[in-house]
C-alpha cells in the first residue's frame, strides 16, 4: 500500500490479460522465509515477497522504561517500521514520516491479539521492522516477518499472523501485488489474518469498489494467506531443527 | 489522576457488562448516532470552514487554499493535503506537542476518504500544467474529544470543501487576491465515513468515548454517493471476523447515506 | 501586536478621518463571551473581538509530572498559545514560533498576578489557548478567554484579568485595533490589567512615540479594560446560572 | 545543589529585607548602574562586533551580513534578524538545546528595539529591488550571567551596528568578498534600553542576579536619541502601577541620555 | 537488565584478565581478523551494494546516485555524503531516534577514508559544470553489532562503490532513468580500514564486541593500496604512546594489503 | 580540521617559500592563554590562537541528572562544542552539526585520560566550549582551553593536556596551521599530548601521506605541544597569583 499520490496509472490499462510477472491471479511472488537471522535479536526473520525484502527482530520481554509506560497487567508490545535509505528508487531520507507511524500503529494493532502479552505485565517487547528493499507490500511482509521473529523469540503466541495484500486491476482479482501492479489496481487492500482462530487482525483499503468487490479481495487474499502461513511454520521448523 | 485512572476501569466494567446484555451505556440502538450538528463555513479567515459536533464531540475544519507546484508525475493536477491537531485543550489525555500516531492516522485516514473517492476534481485545479496548481490544505481541529473523531473529522472536511470558495489568482504577479473569492471548489461526490466499535460480540455504530477506552476494536469505511467503499481502517487490536466484516460493510453503506444527508 | 514586520504601512495613512470600520477611537470591536465551550476541560472560554476569536480551556489544578518540575510552595501556571492552522490569511504551520514562545510567556505573566497559586503547592494549572481566527489582538483576547476560563474552573482568583491593546493613528488615539488597523498604528500597545486592585499585568510596547503619548495609549486601554471585565463577568455569571 | 538552591533563598530575602529599607544589596543607588565597559570590535571575522560588561555580566554581540531576497511586501528593504544563545557556559541556570522562552524573549526584545526605532535605515541595504537585499544577522552571545541581560544586548547590538562593514558584493557573480569591508552601515539613530527590577515597593536601575531572582517585577524600556519611546516590554509576573510606569518612563529617557553616550 | 549487566563486567575482567597474558578471548592472534564474508550487490534497487560480515558483526551498504548541483567552489566535482544508521535492531544497546555520536563517527570516519583517498574520480561525475553534478550518497546499515562496525563498514562501502553502475540520466528532462544503469563509477583506488583495540599493554587487531566493551583504546587507521595513509581516527579515552602509533600504522598497511584482496 | 570539503586548494600551491603568515615551520601562532574568564563558572579560559578564539567553562563535578545516567564507579565527563554563529565568515547556523557531534567526542577522549574522574562517582564534569571565531584549528584551541578550565577548577588531574595539529605543504611540515594551509595541506593532523607521561589522547588525520611522513607530522607536533603546555602552566600559576 504506497501512499495514494503514488498510484499514477490508475485506470491507465484495464484490460490486464495476465499478470505483468507471468504470475496467475491467485499467485503470490516467490516467497522466502527465514528464522533466526539477527544473532543479537531474542528473536529474527527475513521475509522476501518478490524483490521486496524485510527484516525482523524482537527484543525482550524485558523491563520497561520509564517506568510510568508500564502496564500492571500485561507487557506493551512496541513496533518501529523503518525503511533503510537505499530500499527504494529515491533515496529515503531517514527519521519517522506519517506513513511509517500510520504503519508502526496498524502493524502493532495486527500482532497483538496473537500474543499473549498479559503473562509479561510490566513488561516491553520491542519489534523493529526494517524495510530493506521495497517493491509494494512492505506492510504486510513486515507483519510476516516479524511474527515469525516474535515466534522465534520463544514469545508464547495464539497463532502466527501471516498477512498480503489483494487488489483488482480490470476484472481479476489478484494477490501480493508488485509495484507495478499497486500503480494500476482500482483497489489496495492489505489484511492480515490468524488461520487457526479465522480472525483478521489488519484491514485496510484504498479505492474505489463495490462491497462486492472488497470482499471477494478479502476472501482471495486470506487463501493466499493460508500459503504464506504454511512457510512461516516452515521457517520455523527449519529454524528449531537447527537449535 | 488515580482517581481518574479508577474511574475509568469501573466505566469500562460497565460498558463491558452492558455490552453482555447488548445494550449500550446511553440507551442508544446499535446503529444509532448521537446528535449531529454541523455549521457551514462559520469562519471568515479560511476559504472553506465547517463545525461539526457528533454529541460532546466538536472538531471545526478549515480549509486553505495555497498556489504551488504540482507532482512531477501529475503535472496537470491540483494537490490535496490533510493535517490533524490534537490540541491538548481537547482532552485530558492528549499532549502537546508534535502531531502523535493517533493525529497521524485520522489525518491519513480523512485524506485517503477524500483522495480515493476523487471528491475533489484535481484536474480543474490545474493553473500552468507543470508549473502552477491549487493546493488544498484540509486542517482539522479538535476542540473537543468524546469519541469518534473520524466520522466527525469527516464529514467535516467534506462539509467545508463543499462550501469552499477559491480566491483569485494573478498569474503576472504571483499574487493571490484572499480578499475575492469567486469560483466554487469542484467537489464531485461526497464520501461520508461510518465509525464502528466491536465490545464484547456486539458491533455498535459511533463510540462513545466510554465505548472507545474499552480495548474493543475499531473500524471505519467510508463511502461514496454511489455506495462504492473507499476507504477502510482497522484501528485497534481487536481481530474481526470476515462475517462481522460483511455486516459492517452493510450498515457503513446505510448509515452513510443519512450522514450525508446532513452534509 | 503582529510581528513588526507585518506593519508595512506605517505612515502610509496620517490622516484618518474615522476608524477604517466605522467605530468611534474609543470604541472596542464587537465584543462576545462565553464561559463552558470545552465539555472536557475544567473550565473554558470563548472571546470574540471583531474576527478574532480565541478558545480558552484550563485543565487542574492537577499533580505536576515530571515532578521536579513542581514548586512546593504553590502551582506552577503554564500557558499554551497556539494559532489554528486556518486562523490567518496564510495557513499558519503547526509548531511552535518565537513569537508564540514569547506570548506564552507575557500571558503567564499577564495571568499570574490573579491567581492564589500558592493553595496548590506542587500542582500545575495548564492554560490552553487556541486562536481560531486571527485578526489583531490576539494575544489580549487570548488573555481574555484564560481569565474567564480560569474562573470557570473554580481556581480562587484576586480578580480577573481583562486586556486590549491601544495605538496611535494620526492625531488619534485608539483601543482595540482591527488588521488594517495594526498596520497603520504609529505605536502597538497591549496592556492587561486588574481593574479592582488597579494593576497592570501585561505592558508591552512596538513603535516610535512620545512618554505622554504613550500614557495617553495605556489610560485609554485601561478604560476599554473596564468594559470588558463587565462583559467577563456577565459571561460568569450566566455561566453559573446554567450550572 | 541543595546546598546552592537553600544560598539563593536566604539571599533572596536579604535582597527583600534590604528593599524594605530602600536599599540594595551591593550599595548602588536606585538609578545607578554598575560599571559598564564596552569593547567595540573586538572580532575580526564578523561585519561588526562589541563586547558589553555590566558589572559581572558579559555579552559578545557579533553582526554578520548576507545577501538575499527580500519579504514580498517590502521589496526594496534590507532585512533584520536578532538570534540570542544562553549558553549553557555563562550560567549554571542555562541548558544545552534549543532556545528556551528567555532567549527568544531576549532577542524578540533587542529586535523591537532596533527595528521599531528604525535604527537601520533599511532602504540602503537594498542590492535590487524584489530580488536581493542586505540580511543583517545580529547574534547576542551571553558568556557570563548576572542579571540585566536586555540592556548589555541592546548596547551590545547597537554599539556592534555602529562599528559594522559592509563588505563588497559582486552582483554578477553573485558573490560576498569578506576580505573588502569598506561601505558603513547605515546608522540613524542608538536605541537603548534601560531595565527595572519593582522589589517591594521599590523600583530599581539595572537590576543584578540576586535582584532578579527575587520573584520581583521586571520592565524593560528602549528609548531613542530624541527621547520617543520604541519598545516596553514588562517581563515579570508582579503587576505595576500606573504611576510607577510613569515614573519608570521619566527615568529610562534619563539613564537613557547617559548609556547612550558610552557607544 | 541487572543481569546483563553483572555478566558484561564479569567478561570485561576475563577479556583484561586474557590480555595480560597476551592472549584474546576467542584464541584469535593478535593480527587475525575472525572469518570475512561479502556479499557483492546483494540488492536490486540501490545503484551499488555489498554485504560484509565480519564474524557475527553484519553491514550492508547501499549506494544510490541522485543529481543535484555541485558546491560553489568545487563547481566541476561530484559530491559524496555518507549516513550510518544505528538500528536498533543490530543491538540491544541501540536506541531509536536520530544518529548519535557514534554513528555520526563512523559515517564521517568512512566518508573521510573514501574522500581523502581520491577514491571517487569526482571530476567525472560533473554533468554540467556550476549546474548539475551526480551526488553519490552511500549508506551503511548496521544489521548484527559484534564489534569492529568501522571495517566492516570501510569494506562494504568501497565494495559497494567498485559494484555501483550509473543510472542513465536525461538532461533535457532532468530525470533519471533508474532501469538503465549503464556505466561504471570512477573509482580509482581501494581504501581499507584497520581497526585496533588496545587492552592493558596489548594491541589487537579487529576487536569483538566484548573487547570493545572493555574500556580500553581504539583506533582507525585507513590505506591506500600504494600504502599512503588516508585518515586515522583515535577513537577512546586510552592514550597510546608514539611507539604503540608506530607499530599500529606498519599492521594496518599489511593488515590492509589482506583485506583489499577481498573486495 | 575543516570539513574535508573546505580544503579545496590541496595541491594547488605546492613550493611554498615561507609561511602565508611569515611564520617558520615549526612556529606556533601567536599564543594567548588566560584563566578564569567566566566568573560564574567553577573553572574557565580563554585560547586565542592567531585568529581562532575558543572559551572554556566547567561547572562541576556535581549530582548527575537524570539519575540513571550517573556511573557508580567515576564521574561523567560531557563536552558541548560550539561554534558561534558569528565566528566564521558564513554565519553558522545554531544547533548541533555532524561535525560538531563528532568534536564533543574526540574533544571528551582526549580530556578524560588526564582527570581523576574515578574520585567523583555519580558526578558529571561539564566542559562547555565556545569557539568565538574561527580560523583553522579550533578543535585544538578549544582543548587547550578546556585543560586549564579543568585545573582553574581545582579538579584533581594527572597532567594538562595540550593539542595543535601538523600537515605538509609541498616538502615542508609545519604546525598549528592558519586557515589558508589548512585548505593546501596535504594532509591535517591533530594531536593532543600530555607531555609529563608522554601519551596521546587525540589523534585524528585527514589527507594521504606515507607514513613516515605522518609520523614526521606527530613529532612535530608533540615539540610544539611542549610549547603551549609551558604557556598553559604559565597561565594557572598567573591565576592562582591573582586568587
Amino acid at each position: 500500500m504506497q501512499p495514494a499520490k503514488a498510484r499514477k496509472g490508475i485506470h491507465r490499462r484495464k484490460v490486464l490479460k495476465m499478470r505483468i510477472d507471468k504470475r496467475k491471479y491467485d499467485e503470490l511472488r516467490p516467497l522466502e522465509i527465514k528464522a533466526g537471522v539477527i544473532p543479537n535479536a531474542n528473536g529474527s526473520a527475513m521475509v522476501r515477497m518478490g524483490k521486496t525484502i524485510a527484516v525482523a527482530a524482537v527484543y525482550g520481554p524485558r523491563e520497561m522504561f520509564p517506568k510510568f509506560k508500564q502496564k500492571s497487567n500485561k507487557a506493551v508490545l512496541n513496533t518501529l517500521y523503518t525503511m533503510v535509505p537505499f530500499s527504494t528508487t529515491e533515496r529515503v531520507r531517514p527519521g519517522r514520516s506519517r506513513r511509517s507511524m500510520e504503519i508502526c500503529k496498524v502493524t502493532r494493532q495486527a500482532l497483538e491479539p496473537a500474543i499473549f502479552l498479559e503473562e509479561f505485565p510490566k513488561s516491553v517487547i520491542d519489534v523493529y521492522i526494517n524495510i530493506i528493499q521495497a517493491d509494494a507490500g512492505t506492510r504486510t511482509a513486515g507483519i510476516n516477518a516479524a511474527s515469525v521473529a516474535l515466534a522465534d523469540a520463544g514469545i508464547p503466541m495464539r497463532d502466527l499472523v501471516a498477512s498480503v495484500a489483494g487488489g483488482k486491476i480490470g476484472k481479476n482479482f489478484l494477490v501480493d501485488l508488485c509495484m507495478e501492479e499497486e500503480e494500476e489496481t482500482e483497489a489496495d487492500v492489505p489484511v492480515a489474518y490468524m488461520p487457526r482462530t479465522r480472525q483478521i487482525t489488519l484491514l485496510q483499503m484504498d479505492g474505489d469498489l463495490p462491497k462486492e468487490d472488497v470482499k471477494e479481495i478479502i476472501k482471495l487474499a486470506i487463501k493466499s494467506i493460508e500459503k504464506i502461513y504454511k512457510e512461516q511454520r516452515k521457517a520455523l521448523e527449519a529454524r528449531w531443527k537447527k537449535g | 489522576m488515580e482517581k481518574r485512572v479508577i474511574k475509568m476501569i469501573m466505566q469500562d466494567q460497565y460498558v463491558l457488562d452492558m455490552a453482555a446484555e447488548g445494550k449500550r451505556v446511553d440507551g442508544r440502538k446499535h446503529d444509532e448516532f448521537r446528535k449531529i450538528e454541523i455549521e457551514k463555513n462559520p469562519l471568515e479567515k479560511p476559504e472553506g470552514s465547517a463545525r461539526v459536533r457528533i454529541g460532546k464531540t466538536d472538531v471545526i475544519v478549515g480549509v486553505k487554499m495555497e498556489v504551488g507546484e504540482p507532482f512531477p508525475d501529475k503535472p496537470d493536477e491540483g494537490t490535496l493535503m490533510v493535517g490533524a491537531e490534537f490540541s491538548p485543550m481537547a482532552s485530558p489525555d492528549f499532549e502537546a506537542g508534535p502531531p502523535r500516531e493517533d493525529a497521524v492516522e485520522l489525518a491519513r485516514v480523512v485524506d485517503r476518504g477524500i483522495r480515493e473517492s476523487g471528491a475533489i476534481d484535481v484536474k480543474k485545479l490545474c493553473i500552468k500544467k507543470k508549473e502552477k496548481v491549487w493546493i488544498v490544505m484540509i486542517d482539522i481541529q479538535i476542540m473537543n474529544h468524546d469519541g469518534n473523531l473520524f466520522d466527525a473529522s469527516t464529514l467535516g472536511a467534506i462539509t467545508a470543501l463543499l462550501n469552499t470558495k477559491i480566491p483569485e489568482y494573478d498569474e503576472k504577479k504571483d499574487e493571490i487576491n484572499y480578499e475575492k473569492k469567486t469560483k466554487v471548489l469542484p467537489v464531485t461526490c461526497k464520501p461520508v465515513s461510518v465509525t464502528f466499535a466491536k465490545i464484547g460480540n456486539q458491533i455498535f455504530v459511533d463510540p462513545g468515548l466510554d465505548e472507545e477506552n474499552v480495548e474493543g476494536g475499531r473500524i471505519t469505511v467510508t463511502t461514496k454517493d454511489n455506495g462504492n467503499i473507499c476507504a477502510i481502517q482497522k484501528g485497534s487490536p481487536v481481530p474481526f471476523t470476515l462475517d462481522e466484516i460483511e455486516k459492517i460493510f452493510d450498515m457503513a453503506i446505510e448509515k452513510g447515506k443519512e450522514l450525508r444527508k446532513l452534509v
